[in-house]
């Protein structure tokens, strides 16, 4: 009883659900693809009214930084935390329940807490990228001197400067990516597109470790 | 190396405290922002395909929109879409065009309501004519590719009513998808008239800057459905991203056109004649792409150079 | 010259399947009966291919190791969108899943501390929480994993996550920084934070787009869909080695349609058009 | 200006500089905003999640369309995974997503990811309308050959095999390096964008022009 409910029904349902998918896609049958817009709508579903699990380790983990090391800092930095927690709340509950994500007192922390952060950490991969290029790419084996060259005429290739001025970069830039460049990520995709399909019959077939077993602790 | 050898200059060379490489390419960067360069440029043929399909959109057609806002990514495809709905606000009224846009990031919903209210305003005639020759839907999550399955099948299943939260045409909210006239006549296109889904349009733009999407959604507009339908798109995307849309550019190709970051906004915006932040910012790389250009060069220098002159010290 | 379009006409006839999908079905049943072949051999105990070695598989353990020793934790992490698990990347999942497994493993043996980072897809934690679990238990030390503090969930927003690792990288320590799965290029300052740091980074990802960070940043790479066979190698699950065995004979297959494809369109044939049956 | 708006630009040059602060390496500022808009994130995400399953789950079950029960009770089911005794009542729900997963997996790539790029390479070999687009699609299908050998597993890379992988190598860090070159100028205009928000808007807005 106790393998059936916790192993094999949902190893079974992940294969019924699966080769329904995979018989929808090939048969004409309408309630088959009505079914299937109809679990697409689940599967979203599901997204949303889950995402409480999430929060509860994000209130967890902090508090238990803070517990091992309570230093003025730590203090103050999981504070912070703790205070959009309840900053958030406020918002909700005075600026209209959910709807209030629409009001502008919402807007205000996302534009300016939420936008500001994600642009600069972008900003943070450029400034490392120039780290990277100054030192990965030097023509000491075959694949970092491909980097050099391809890297280095696309790059030339998008910025006006070169554009403009020097004759060829751009055909050479052109030419990178639509021939040796498109050359592997082609075939790089199928090979990718061939090891997904494999592990997903496999997953059907019931033989997938990782799925089958999982939590059965 | 021996112990207590003097570094050669090769070595400091191909050592420089990463530090100075930030602040060389941060203040690169910031002069343009103080002095503009205003270096001519040129429309790369992905830019002009992407604005050709949109402006040689025969009358009489219907075109699905995804509003692409991702506000972490704002400064970089933010231009793009502005010009994009630019270019498609300048179409003229005689063509017929029928609209109907969506978001599918919650970020979206709120900029794309500051954006129509203000930067991308409608023209007139199409402010008066909303729910009659468009409509926008609002945020609609077709993030995933099950829901983007059932959105391309139909698109009600995801999207019962029109929930646009701004102020032009807000007598449409809440209104079933079906009962708005636009998407009705949409409906009425191709197939079943009591269907929306994605046969009914002549092109889709839509953006992303996941760079698995186009695979993602030619599975699902290009390849999808019975019998074989084929929606051509054209796509707003970011500089990395070219390789993945590569595959699927072309004439004959799911996707028409492609307008990658903005260094390829600023060809649109030459090309619609709405200039705006898409060429200031290309402006911006200009130096740091001298910048670039030089580290790569000493960094290459201090390798060869160690190699070549060091030999016979060692 | 004139091409013969017989196939195509003749086909579209029939109503059973749907139209446009004769080579599909053509595909998946190879697919289908090559699967179930090799599970087959492998259920009957008969002798499969060997995976060739895979470097960073190695190095996995060998930075476990060294986490026990300088008693620094070892960091895991599916990526901030790496989780999917109902779009066409779910095999990615899996795939990292064996990896996770593998690591999780090896930390409750060794004695090293696990944090992993959740992905921003709170619908795949019992997945991946299930999968930890079940590492430690097999292992027979369930309580050696605190999930109140080392399972870590930042929110829906793809920099935070970025920003986030490399932050729990300053306050907790890492000696081994592990990145496999559906990954993206935003993770790049978390890998050069924990390249800072001091810690050996592995990384892999079939998402193609994403490779270039891991070529800059890690000591080990996965390269493109190594991580399936990675994912297979370290199970030691005879079903799991037969299944590569079976995506070695597909990509013979797809071989050989190209390259007597482009003979026959040479010859006159109109493949192209046969593709859309 | 409005006082909202100019708090706001001081915030967000507060958040754009500690986040910055990352590159010069472990310091306060990075940790404190790190967490502030992780405080933020968190709950953004509860917010809409909460918002989305009132507006698909639950107002359509009050209306009467009882189909979306389902779903709903299996997104609440996941919640049982924080307990350690019902833990396993949360493989149901996951069952339904991998299901679905799976199923469009094992379908959906066959068509876009392998046949069309198949035929893709065929017809721009074949159909080259100049020398130029003939030489990009015999690149592409000498990669094609040579990447595929590449991820061969079951055989040690040497003699031909090998000589064919390592030249699949080389297109394989072509198409990397082509992938990083975009990716650069792309970040490159992001960091524009905040020196251009620090210069333009926080400093001679703000701090210098006044409001």
């Amino acid at each position: 009883m106790s393998t059936l409910l916790r192993k094999d029904l949902p190893t079974l349902l992940i294969a019924v659900l699966g080769f329904a998918i995979v018989a929808e896609w090939f048969l004409p049958i309408a309630a088959l693809s009505g079914f299937k817009t109809y679990l697409g709508v689940c599967v979203e579903i599901i997204y949303r009214t889950s995402i409480g699990i999430g929060t509860v380790y994000a209130f967890t983990s902090e508090y238990a930084q803070w517990r091992r090391n309570r230093t003025l800092q730590q203090t103050l930095i999981s504070g912070s935390m703790f205070a959009m927690f309840g900053i958030m709340t406020i918002v909700v509950i005075f600026y209209g329940g959910t709807e209030s994500v629409y009001s502008a007192e919402y807007r205000w922390f996302q534009y300016n807490i939420y936008q500001p952060q994600s642009q600069a950490m972008y900003a943070v991969m450029f400034l490392f990228q120039c780290g990277s290029l100054y030192r990965v790419c030097r023509a000491r084996s075959m694949e970092t001197t491909v980097l050099l060259v391809a890297g280095g005429a696309f790059i030339l290739s998008s910025i006006p400067l070169f554009a403009s001025f020097i004759p060829g970069v751009v055909e050479l830039g052109t030419f990178v990516s639509e021939g040796p460049s498109l050359g592997g990520t082609r075939p790089a995709n199928m090979s990718a597109a061939i090891g997904a399909i494999i592990v997903g019959l496999r997953s059907l077939l019931g033989k997938e470790q990782a799925t089958m077993e999982t939590g059965s602790g | 190396m021996v112990e207590g050898k003097k570094e050669s200059i090769w070595d400091k060379m191909g050592s420089i405290d990463y530090r100075i490489i930030y602040a060389v390419f941060i203040v690169m960067l910031s002069i343009p922002i103080f002095s503009p360069l205003g270096i001519p440029m040129k429309v790369s043929q992905p830019v002009q395909d992407y604005y050709n399909a949109i402006v040689n959109l025969p009358p009489d057609s219907a075109i699905l929109v995804h509003s692409f806002v991702d506000l972490s990514v704002w400064a970089d495809t933010g231009p793009i879409l502005i010009a994009t709905w630019k270019t498609i606000w300048d179409i003229a009224e005689e063509k017929n065009i029928k609209i109907i846009a969506y978001t599918s990031l919650s970020d979206g919903a709120l900029k794309m309501s500051d954006l129509l209210l203000d930067e991308i305003k409608p023209p007139q005639w199409r402010a008066d004519s909303y729910g009659e020759t468009w409509v926008d839907l609002g945020y609609i999550p077709v993030v995933n590719e099950p829901v983007q399955a059932s959105f391309a099948a139909d698109i009600t299943s995801v999207a019962a009513t029109d929930g646009h939260i701004y102020d032009v045409g807000s007598e449409w909210v809440g209104t079933p998808l079906l009962d708005i006239p636009v998407v009705k006549d949409i409906a009425a296109r191709g197939g079943d008239p009591n269907v929306i889904n994605v046969y009914d349009f002549d092109l889709y733009i839509w953006g992303s800057w996941g760079c698995t999407s186009p695979d993602q959604w030619v599975r699902q507009f290009w390849t999808t459905g019975n019998p074989l339908y084929e929606l051509p798109m054209v796509m707003m995307t970011i500089g990395n991203c070219v390789p993945n849309v590569m595959p699927y550019y072309g004439a004959d190709k799911p996707i028409l056109g492609f307008v990658p970051g903005s260094a390829g906004a600023a060809g649109l915006e030459l090309l619609c004649g709405h200039k705006g932040e898409g060429i200031v910012m290309a402006d911006i790389g200009d130096l740091a792409g001298i910048a670039t250009v030089f580290f790569l060069i000493l960094g290459n220098v201090s390798y060869w150079g160690k190699r070549l002159f060091e030999k016979e010290e060692r | 010259m004139k091409k013969i379009n017989f196939f195509y006409r003749n086909v579209i006839k029939m109503e059973i399947f749907k139209t446009g999908r004769m080579w599909d079905l053509a595909i998946f049943i190879v697919f289908f009966a090559l699967t179930v072949y090799y599970l087959d051999r492998a259920s009957k105990g008969k002798p499969l291919p060997k995976i060739r070695s895979i470097a960073a598989l190695e190095a996995i353990r060998e930075g476990v190791g060294r986490g026990v020793e300088i008693r620094k934790p070892v960091h895991y992490s599916f990526g901030p969108t790496g989780a999917v698990v109902s779009g066409a990347d779910v095999s990615q999942t899996v795939a990292s899943l064996g990896i996770l497994q593998y690591t999780a493993g090896l930390c409750a043996r060794l004695g090293a501390r696990l944090i992993f980072h959740l992905p921003n897809q709170p619908f795949a934690i019992p997945l991946l929480e299930g999968a930890v679990d079940e590492a430690y238990l097999q292992e027979g030390r369930t309580e050696a994993f605190d999930k109140q503090r080392d399972l870590r969930f930042y929110g829906t927003g793809s920099m935070v996550f970025a920003s986030a690792m490399a932050s729990s990288f300053m306050d907790d320590g890492v000696a081994l920084n592990i990145l496999v799965g559906r990954q993206t290029t935003i993770i790049y300052p978390a890998l050069e934070a924990a390249k800072i740091q001091g810690a050996i980074n592995i990384g892999g990802t079939a998402r193609w787009t994403a490779m270039y960070i891991f070529a800059l940043t890690c000591d080990y790479i996965f390269i493109g869909e190594e991580i399936y066979a990675a994912g297979a190698k370290v199970t030691d699950n005879p079903y799991m080695t037969a299944s590569i065995a079976a995506e070695e004979n597909m990509k013979y297959i797809f071989l050989a349609i190209l390259i007597l494809g482009l003979i026959l369109t040479a010859v006159g044939l109109d493949i192209p058009a046969l593709f859309k049956i | 200006m409005l006082i909202q708006d100019q708090i706001g630009l001081v915030v967000s040059a507060i958040m754009i500089v500690s986040q910055l602060s990352l590159i010069v390496g472990d310091n306060f500022f990075f940790r404190w905003s790190t967490r502030v808009v992780i405080g933020f994130s968190v709950m953004h995400a509860l917010i809409w999640g909460i918002y989305w399953s009132n507006r698909y789950a639950v107002q359509p079950i009050m209306k009467g369309e009882l189909v979306w029960i389902i779903p709903f009770v299996l997104g609440l089911m996941m919640y049982t995974r924080l307990t350690k005794k019902w833990a396993w009542v949360s493989k149901y729900p996951m069952g339904l997503q991998l299901g679905v997963g799976f199923g469009v997996v094992v379908v959906s790539m066959i068509r876009s990811q392998i046949l069309d790029q198949i035929k893709m390479t065929i017809v721009d070999l074949l159909g080259a309308s100049s020398p130029y687009a003939l030489l990009n699609a015999v690149l592409v299908f000498i990669g094609s050959i040579t990447v595929t050998t590449f991820f061969f597993f079951t055989k040690e890379h040497t003699g031909l095999l090998g000589k064919s992988a390592y030249l699949g190598r080389a297109f394989i860090m072509c198409s990397i390096a082509v992938i990083w070159a975009g990716d650069y100028i792309w970040a490159m205009s992001m960091l524009a964008g905040q020196l251009q928000f620090l210069i333009r808007d926080f400093l001679f807005g703000l701090v210098l022009g006044g409001a």
